[in-house]
């Protein structure tokens, strides 16, 4: 059976992981049909929510999981999975336990997780420093010391891209590894206002200033663009989370080697477990309701996460496959995952509203000089306190 | 008996009221000239007629027949446009036959409909060309054809010549009087032109403001009209109008700038009641010269200005102070400021109420 | 401006008297002497030219680009010709050009382009020309209401009915198909062509309308036999503007359909923003002309009758 | 006559045909956009986020949209936008038209050229001018490397000045419609007109200053609509050209509404946005609308 | 003194030839009129002579002075358009002192100007109006008042009345003839209106397919056309055509199926050639009953149709089998199909060749 599969995966490591997924699913006689939308999420969703608020919706499609489809699901427009997980028993697979979570509500499961992205990774280009001379810093301090030796050397220090979510991700990075999980449980979970205009967070933002200089000259739009200047040594590091990775892969890149990474900026050895995860709108023909099962089957099935999480360069949902093939960048993320070190993903944590506030805030505090640090805290705090 | 009756009729262009109450009765066979100024309501009238306006109020009898609410096809009427409106795009004979086709006729029968009507109209050589490719005059035939062939008992005509140049106008004009001649139809024919009101109408329905001022023949309107508004439209040169007062006494007399005209001869429609009036006397009715002397009337005048016209020749003076114009043959040479004695016959003037201008 | 300049013919006049015909004319004879180079020609067709070049060069920097290679654009002057001319770029971007798993480039959107377009195109000129028609011809109580409702509509920004179609386009059941899409084109198309519309007939004289009742004809006879083929200039208007306003929408397009009934314009979108390592801008600059390309040959081939029917439609209010 | 109103057919069937051949239109001015617009107003008023629900906030979504930076920035962005475009588009198209009207030579081929951009979409448009003005690859390192290494112009990328380079497309892609309705508009005066002012020796800049451009209220006013309705829907051009950045300096208001309705999946912020934009619309274009549809009737 | 000379000139649009070789002498004070029916050039030459088209050869004189070259505001001349062309937003004193300001005259002197001329035109009341607010002879007249602001030597006239109504249209011809009588300026009159023609002119000059047919006085030209187009384009009803043929002998006569008109009254232009010929007469130079058998030549006719003028009536019948119209007074009484008595003096008659169409 044709099932239309709707995501924003069109980048090089993106696409190939998503033909790992649609090779499986088509192994099962079915026929994925590819809807990729181009641009980012920010792009692809509303057209997704359209098709399915519209009552054309399609076979399964991606978002990321936490409350982006909270409403979609209470609006009952999203099938109900749990029957087939209680019979795979994805409770046990799954790992950590949270990615469940995301998916459910109110005891039911509505969605299934693919993998796990962590935001907290500075990625470095061994050659950007070996050509200003300086060592590959090992965390956030050196990192902003060497930044003059690179721009000295006509290399862009940070490369940010101009999309808002890539500016918002910097700032959380930097927040976890500053001020520690436990204080980015309390602004961004529990919308704790006080603690956002304090003075913990003023150090916080005050090292955002810092990046948005160090930024200043990124003329980028897309991510991986600024992978890109990465890849190529033209800037010496990019805040982003891991699904970078894959672009250092169909760039042929090793870590280690050409690439450096450094979980939690190197000071706070902690990631979120966010992920992407596939939602199956209610179908009316029981062929394809046949067909989504069948998808979701084979979504979770090890071989498909091994595949397409080393494209993909994310770690595998569940605990149990072997993982032999990662490199030494998603090694150090199965072991902090192993540790247990993990917070919530933002989107769990923040409905999509509060979420575009604040991307709003740190687009328009990366790209104006004019907002100075202290204005842009109070208005964060500001919009943390109105959140929900 | 009577072909097309108007009872009643009102219509407005929303708080404008076009037609008031209007009423009007043509008897079969003749040819009635609406004629007014522009905007009064002419046009109007004819298309209540035709059944493209909707009335406001009051009813339409065509033949007898309650027409108000009918279709204009279901009328009986065809209609004849200023602009010939023919269809562009279609040949002559394609213009021709569009309603008899739309009617569902029968082949033969149109043909035999469209060339009895290109034969009166002469325009059997033109069939196949479209109306781009005809003259003005050829277009208002054709334009006069498409109403022949719907064989109606009604002819409609909206100032079918004004766009034509005089000459041309001239000639479709008796070619008009003559159609009416051989086929006897009723025909509302609607012009501003007092010329072609006079030589083509039976009767004269003479409109102003949408109110119909006097209805009557020709010769009757042209001498006798019944306010000072149907008498200046009719006629050019123009009748001339002297302000001036009615004296009363023995022999009732018009008072202008110390000039007095004595109007024993004047058919009074009732008493003259003394006050302000204007009298009213054509061009052509001013004598010169000897006859001058014979009429009831003379004075001796100075003359201002000479419009030579061809056929003949009209002098401006001035009487009692007032514009006064008088018409004589082309022979007859008068130039600026030659002093002349002219006379009339009140008799065949015109007396108004200086106030309602109503025909005393 | 041109009295300066007629202001130096008597000067000219004075050399020149030889140039009157042997009829024996003294003195200036004949046409008034113009010179090509007057600083009158100078102005304006130097003012043109440079305007000109202003309007020419994005589509020549984009030609251009689209024949280099990728390393040739890295060095870095757009306005360079190519040194070596490549087709490569174009052919990638109309056939193998990647969105997600689908490598089929622009040539899929092109044939949803064209199937979407046509049946909008038709659907919306027919509809409007005849609200047009009813409107100027057969005016009715409440019809001017409406028509005023419609042409304020024509300034609602589009995003803010994309939601309240949506759930019309539900209700009837049409959402996701093609003839939602054709839909959504036909109701966002009526205020404006109803507008042309109605400005044009009303300005064809109204007696021919009435010739047409007195002949029997009804509302559709007059329409199809008397009105349409005399509306040539505004129906090609009408087609320019809807065919190019739909091939070249975006939004609704994006909104309304699903992968396989994208159009041209979100190909083009999903290839020039699935950037895979660095942004290839010649394929994209080939991408942006391909797309183009549908619209652009209506203009140059149909211009001359673009403007003489917005002279008709659009002038006269 | 005894049946004074016989035969008077029930009103709503005469021109049955014409108010049948007006249903779409009905329909649409109803449904869509009096029934979208209501539609649209009355969840204003509601804070509803992903789907819309009538769950009443009176006026919080208007107070916040007011405090919102973003807002405020795409507001003042098309108030700059707009008035830009509508002077540049006027005062070029007109100026355009006026040199077209000299009786030159390749008429055709200078009215082709200008024309041509509005054949293309606001994407295409967007990324050709994305192109042209990228610092790296277009103007500025053209010129940079023809010696003048200061030479600094990326409006794309510089917040102060982002709108004018959007305004720099847009132009370019609609003056050349303006100046075809412009010309058609001249070509429409009375050329007795142009012969008084001559026998009467006006300069010909001060015959259109004077006498033509006053002349041309009816042409202006199509004009201005068209202008005015493109300004508000501003949206793809921005897209494409610079997605709203640098940072939020080029927000536009449409692309604010697009945003919180389906980005931030909060559509009571959307829709007071939308609203908001609405009442802007109908303060301009109802009193004009009325005076040209409403109020006067045609000459039959 | 002359004060226009037209010499030599040709215009040609494209390929196409408008006006021919033309010369044209107009003396100081003259009204001349340009008559000819449309196409034929009229306007053209008058915006040859205004420099609003450049000749394609010829020169063209004002006041002696060669201005062929000049602009038109340089020529010392005013124009005044068919369609008024005045300047739709200003007022009325703005359309008059427009002009003026723009030549930079002095205040004072422009409001000399302007009070002068709204005096003369008695349009001092609408000097604050704007156009759109005037009636169409207001409009004319101040279209008239912007060239008689610039205070110069000649006037052009463009058809100025040919877009009013016939009765303005009547009362502005009288108010421009004395305007003229007052100013004495040179006034060239462009018109296809042969009332006004006559009425208006000192010399016509009948114009067609680009080439002045004749120039001379009206009377002249009425009575004594050089050929059979200027004959029937003046004149209205038209001058009546009978083709025929001149037959020689002592006697020389015009004979048209069996009947025999004697033509020894008739003043030859040159010696009488038999062969192909047209007569004709104007219809008010028939008469009628008694005085019709005292004339040179007398038939008796049938009535086919009579036109009813008010003023006068025409009669409609066929001499020689052609048709054939006569005017008679209103009061006599004819009606179809009366027989009657007609005559005519050849002497009053006109001979054209039947080729050429010249004058015999
Ligand atoms: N559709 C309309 N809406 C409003 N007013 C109208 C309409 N049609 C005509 N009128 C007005 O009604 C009046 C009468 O118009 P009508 O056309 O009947 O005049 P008319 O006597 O035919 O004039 P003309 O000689 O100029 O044709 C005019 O004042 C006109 O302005
Ligand atoms: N700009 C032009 N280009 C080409 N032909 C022209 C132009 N202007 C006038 N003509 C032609 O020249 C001829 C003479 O035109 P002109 O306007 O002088 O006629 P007219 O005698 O004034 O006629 P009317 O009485 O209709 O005003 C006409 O056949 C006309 O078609
Ligand atoms: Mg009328
Ligand atoms: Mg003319």
């Amino acid at each position: 059976t044709d099932l239309e599969v709707t995501h924003w995966w069109t980048s090089g490591g993106e696409a190939a992981a998503v033909a790992e997924l649609a090779k499986a699913f088509d192994a099962t006689g079915n026929k994925w049909v590819d809807g990729a939308i181009a641009g980012s999420g920010d792009i692809a969703r509303p057209i997704m929510i359209g098709r399915i608020t519209g009552g054309d919706p399609m076979g399964a499609t991606q978002f990321n999981h936490g409350r982006q489809a909270e409403e979609l699901v209470q609006a009952g427009l999203m099938r109900d999975f749990t029957e087939l997980a209680e019979k795979e028993g994805w409770t046990k697979l799954i790992h950590p336990k949270s990615l469940l979570d995301g998916c459910t509500l109110d005891g039911k499961i509505y969605c299934v997780p693919v993998n796990i992205h962590s935001q907290q990774w500075l990625w470095l280009s061994n050659k950007a420093f070996a050509d200003a001379g300086v060592a590959v810093p090992k965390n956030w301090d050196e990192f902003v010391a060497a930044a003059p030796a690179l721009e000295k050397a006509g290399i862009v220090p940070l490369a940010i891209g101009q999309q808002p979510w890539q500016t918002t991700l910097a700032f959380q990075v930097i927040l976890v590894a500053l001020a520690g999980p436990e204080t980015f449980q309390k602004v961004f979970g529990d919308k704790d206002a006080t603690l956002a205009a304090g003075p913990e967070l003023a150090k916080v933002f005050a090292a955002a200033d810092q990046a948005r200089n160090m930024s200043a000259k990124s003329n980028v739009q897309e991510w991986n663009q600024a992978t890109s200047m990465v890849i190529s040594g033209k800037a010496g590091g990019q805040i982003m989370g891991d699904w970078a990775q894959g672009e250092f892969q169909v760039a042929g890149q090793v870590a280690g080697k050409d690439y450096t990474c450094l979980p939690g900026l190197g000071v706070n050895e902690i990631i979120s477990t966010g992920g992407d995860a596939f939602y199956f709108p209610k179908q009316t023909d029981p062929e394809k309701a046949k067909a989504q099962e069948a998808l979701a089957s084979v979504m979770l099935s090890p071989a498909t996460q091994v595949a397409f999480n080393l494209k993909k360069g994310s770690l595998p949902v569940r605990g149990d496959v072997d993982l032999n093939a990662a490199n030494d960048c998603m090694k150090k993320g199965l072991e902090i995952l192993a540790k247990g070190n993990i917070i919530p993903a933002p989107d769990q944590l923040m409905s999509a509203d509060g979420v575009t506030q604040i991307n709003d805030l740190f687009v328009e505090f990366f790209a104006n000089k004019e907002l100075s640090a202290e204005d842009a805290q109070k208005r964060f705090a500001e919009i943390i306190a109105a959140a929900d | 008996m009577t072909s097309v009756v108007v009872k009643d009729v009102s219509l407005s262009f929303g708080a404008y009221d076009v037609l008031k109450q209007l009423n009007l009765d043509v008897p079969e066979g003749e040819f009635l000239v609406l004629l007014g100024p522009s905007g009064c309501g002419k046009s109007t009238l004819l298309n209540c007629i035709a059944g493209l306006l909707d009335v406001s109020d009051g009813q339409i009898f065509i033949k007898g027949k309650n027409v108000t609410w009918e279709e204009p096809k279901d009328r009986g009427i065809g209609m004849v446009f200023q602009s010939y409106a023919l269809y562009p795009q279609m040949t002559v004979e394609g213009n021709l036959s569009f309603g008899l086709k739309t009617a569902g006729m029968a082949r033969d029968e149109i043909s035999t409909r469209v060339a009895r009507a290109s034969e009166i109209l002469q325009i059997e050589p033109l069939l196949k060309r479209k109306p781009a490719a005809l003259s003005g005059g050829q277009r208002q035939r054709v334009a006069i054809g498409r109403a022949l062939v719907r064989d109606v008992d009604v002819f409609l005509f909206d100032e079918p010549l004004s766009n034509l140049d005089a000459k041309l106008r001239s000639e479709l004009r008796v070619e008009i009087k003559r159609l009416h001649q051989k086929l006897a139809n009723t025909m509302i024919y609607v012009t501003h032109d007092q010329i072609e009101a006079m030589t083509l109408a039976d009767r004269i329905a003479v409109m102003k403001g949408g109110v119909i001022q006097q209805l009557d023949a020709p010769q009757v309107i042209y001498n006798k009209p019944v306010n000072r508004f149907v008498a200046g439209f009719l006629g050019s040169p123009g009748m001339n109008f002297l302000d001036g007062e009615v004296e009363g006494g023995a022999v009732p007399a018009f008072g202008i700038a110390g000039t007095k005209i004595p109007l024993d001869r004047y058919g009074f429609d009732h008493v003259a009641a003394p006050g302000k009036a204007v009298l009213g006397i054509r061009p052509e009715h001013v004598a010169l010269g000897d006859a001058a002397s014979t009429m009831p009337f003379s004075a001796e005048i100075g003359v201002e200005l000479v419009e030579p016209m061809g056929s003949d020749t009209l002098v401006w003076t001035k009487l009692g102070g007032q514009s006064f114009a008088f018409r004589v043959e082309a022979e007859r040479h008068i130039s600026r400021g030659d002093r002349l004695c002219i006379g009339f016959d009140p008799a065949r003037a015109s007396l108004f109420d200086g106030q309602s201008g109503k025909r005393i | 401006m041109v009295e300066q300049v007629f202001r130096a013919v008597p000067d000219m006049a004075a050399v020149a008297p030889a140039t009157s015909r042997a009829s024996g004319l003294v003195g200036p004879s004949g046409p008034r002497p113009r010179r090509t180079f007057s600083r009158r020609n100078i102005f304006i067709y130097g003012t043109l030219f440079v305007v000109a070049i202003y309007y020419l060069l994005p589509l020549y920097v984009m030609v251009v680009t689209s024949l280099k290679g990728m390393p040739e654009i890295r060095l870095g002057n757009i306005f360079s010709p190519p040194v070596e001319i490549t087709f490569e770029p174009w052919v990638k971007a109309w056939s193998t050009a990647c969105t997600g798993l689908n490598c089929d480039g622009l040539s899929r959107g092109f044939w949803n382009s064209v199937r979407i377009t046509v049946p909008s195109v038709f659907l919306s000129i027919a509809i409007a020309s005849v609200n047009g028609y009813a409107l100027a011809n057969w005016r009715f109580k409440g019809a001017e209401i409406f028509f005023t409702v419609l042409v304020v509509g024509a300034f609602i920004p589009y995003q803010v009915m994309l939601y309240p179609v949506v759930i019309v386009l539900r209700e009837i059941g049409l959402y996701g198909s093609l003839w939602g899409l054709v839909l959504v084109h036909t109701i966002f198309g009526m205020p404006i062509l109803t507008l042309l519309f109605r400005n044009y007939f009303a300005s064809l004289p109204e007696e021919l309308f009435k010739a047409a009742r007195v002949d029997g004809a009804g509302f559709w006879t007059i329409y199809l036999r008397i009105m349409l083929p005399m509306s040539l200039p505004i129906f090609v208007v009408a087609v320019i503007l809807q065919v190019t306003g739909i091939w070249n929408d975006f939004l609704f397009g994006v909104v309304y359909t699903k992968p396989d009934t994208y159009p041209m314009t979100v190909q083009l979108n999903n290839i020039v923003n699935a950037v895979q390592g660095v942004k290839e801008y010649n394929v994209n600059m080939a991408a942006t002309l391909l797309t183009g390309l549908v619209p652009l040959v209506i203009y140059f081939v149909s211009g001359k009758l673009f403007v003489r029917g917005i002279a008709a439609g659009a002038v006269k209010g | 006559m005894t049946p004074m109103h016989a035969g008077r057919p029930f009103r709503l069937f005469r021109n049955l045909n014409a108010k049948i051949a007006s249903i779409p239109m009905i329909l649409t001015a109803l449904v869509i956009f009096v029934g979208g617009t209501a539609w649209t107003v009355f969840y204003s008023f509601t804070n509803s986020k992903l789907l819309p629900r009538a769950s009443f906030v009176g006026f919080d979504q208007y107070e916040r949209l007011w405090a919102t930076p973003r807002w405020l920035v795409a507001v003042e962005n098309l108030a700059i936008y707009g008035v830009c475009t509508l002077v540049f588009s006027l005062v070029i198209g007109f100026l355009l038209a006026a040199l077209m009207d000299q009786k030159i030579r390749f008429e055709n081929t200078f009215r082709t050229i200008f024309l041509y951009p509005f054949a293309l979409s606001f994407i295409v448009t967007g990324l050709a001018w994305q192109w042209i003005l990228n610092p790296n690859f277009g103007i500025q390192q053209v010129v940079r490397n023809l010696g003048w290494e200061s030479f600094t112009f990326d409006p794309l990328y510089n917040a102060d000045i982002v709108i004018y380079g959007i305004l720099i497309a847009g132009l370019w892609q609609g003056t050349g419609l303006i100046m075809c309705l412009m010309l058609a508009g001249l070509r429409g005066i009375d050329g007795d007109i142009w012969k008084a002012a001559r026998v009467d020796g006006i300069p010909t800049w001060k015959t259109y200053v004077f006498i033509v451009i006053p002349m041309m209220r009816p042409v202006l006013v199509t004009t201005l609509v068209i202008i005015a309705s493109g300004i508000v829907k501003v949206y793809d051009l921005v897209v494409a050209q610079t997605s709203g950045g640098p940072g939020i300096a080029s927000e536009v208001p449409a692309k604010y509404v697009y945003n919180y309705m389906f980005l931030a999946q909060n559509l009571g912020q959307g829709f007071a946005a939308s609203t908001m934009m609405l009442l802007s619309v109908v303060i301009v274009v109802v009193p004009w609308a009325y005076l040209e549809f409403g109020g006067k009737r045609r000459h039959g």
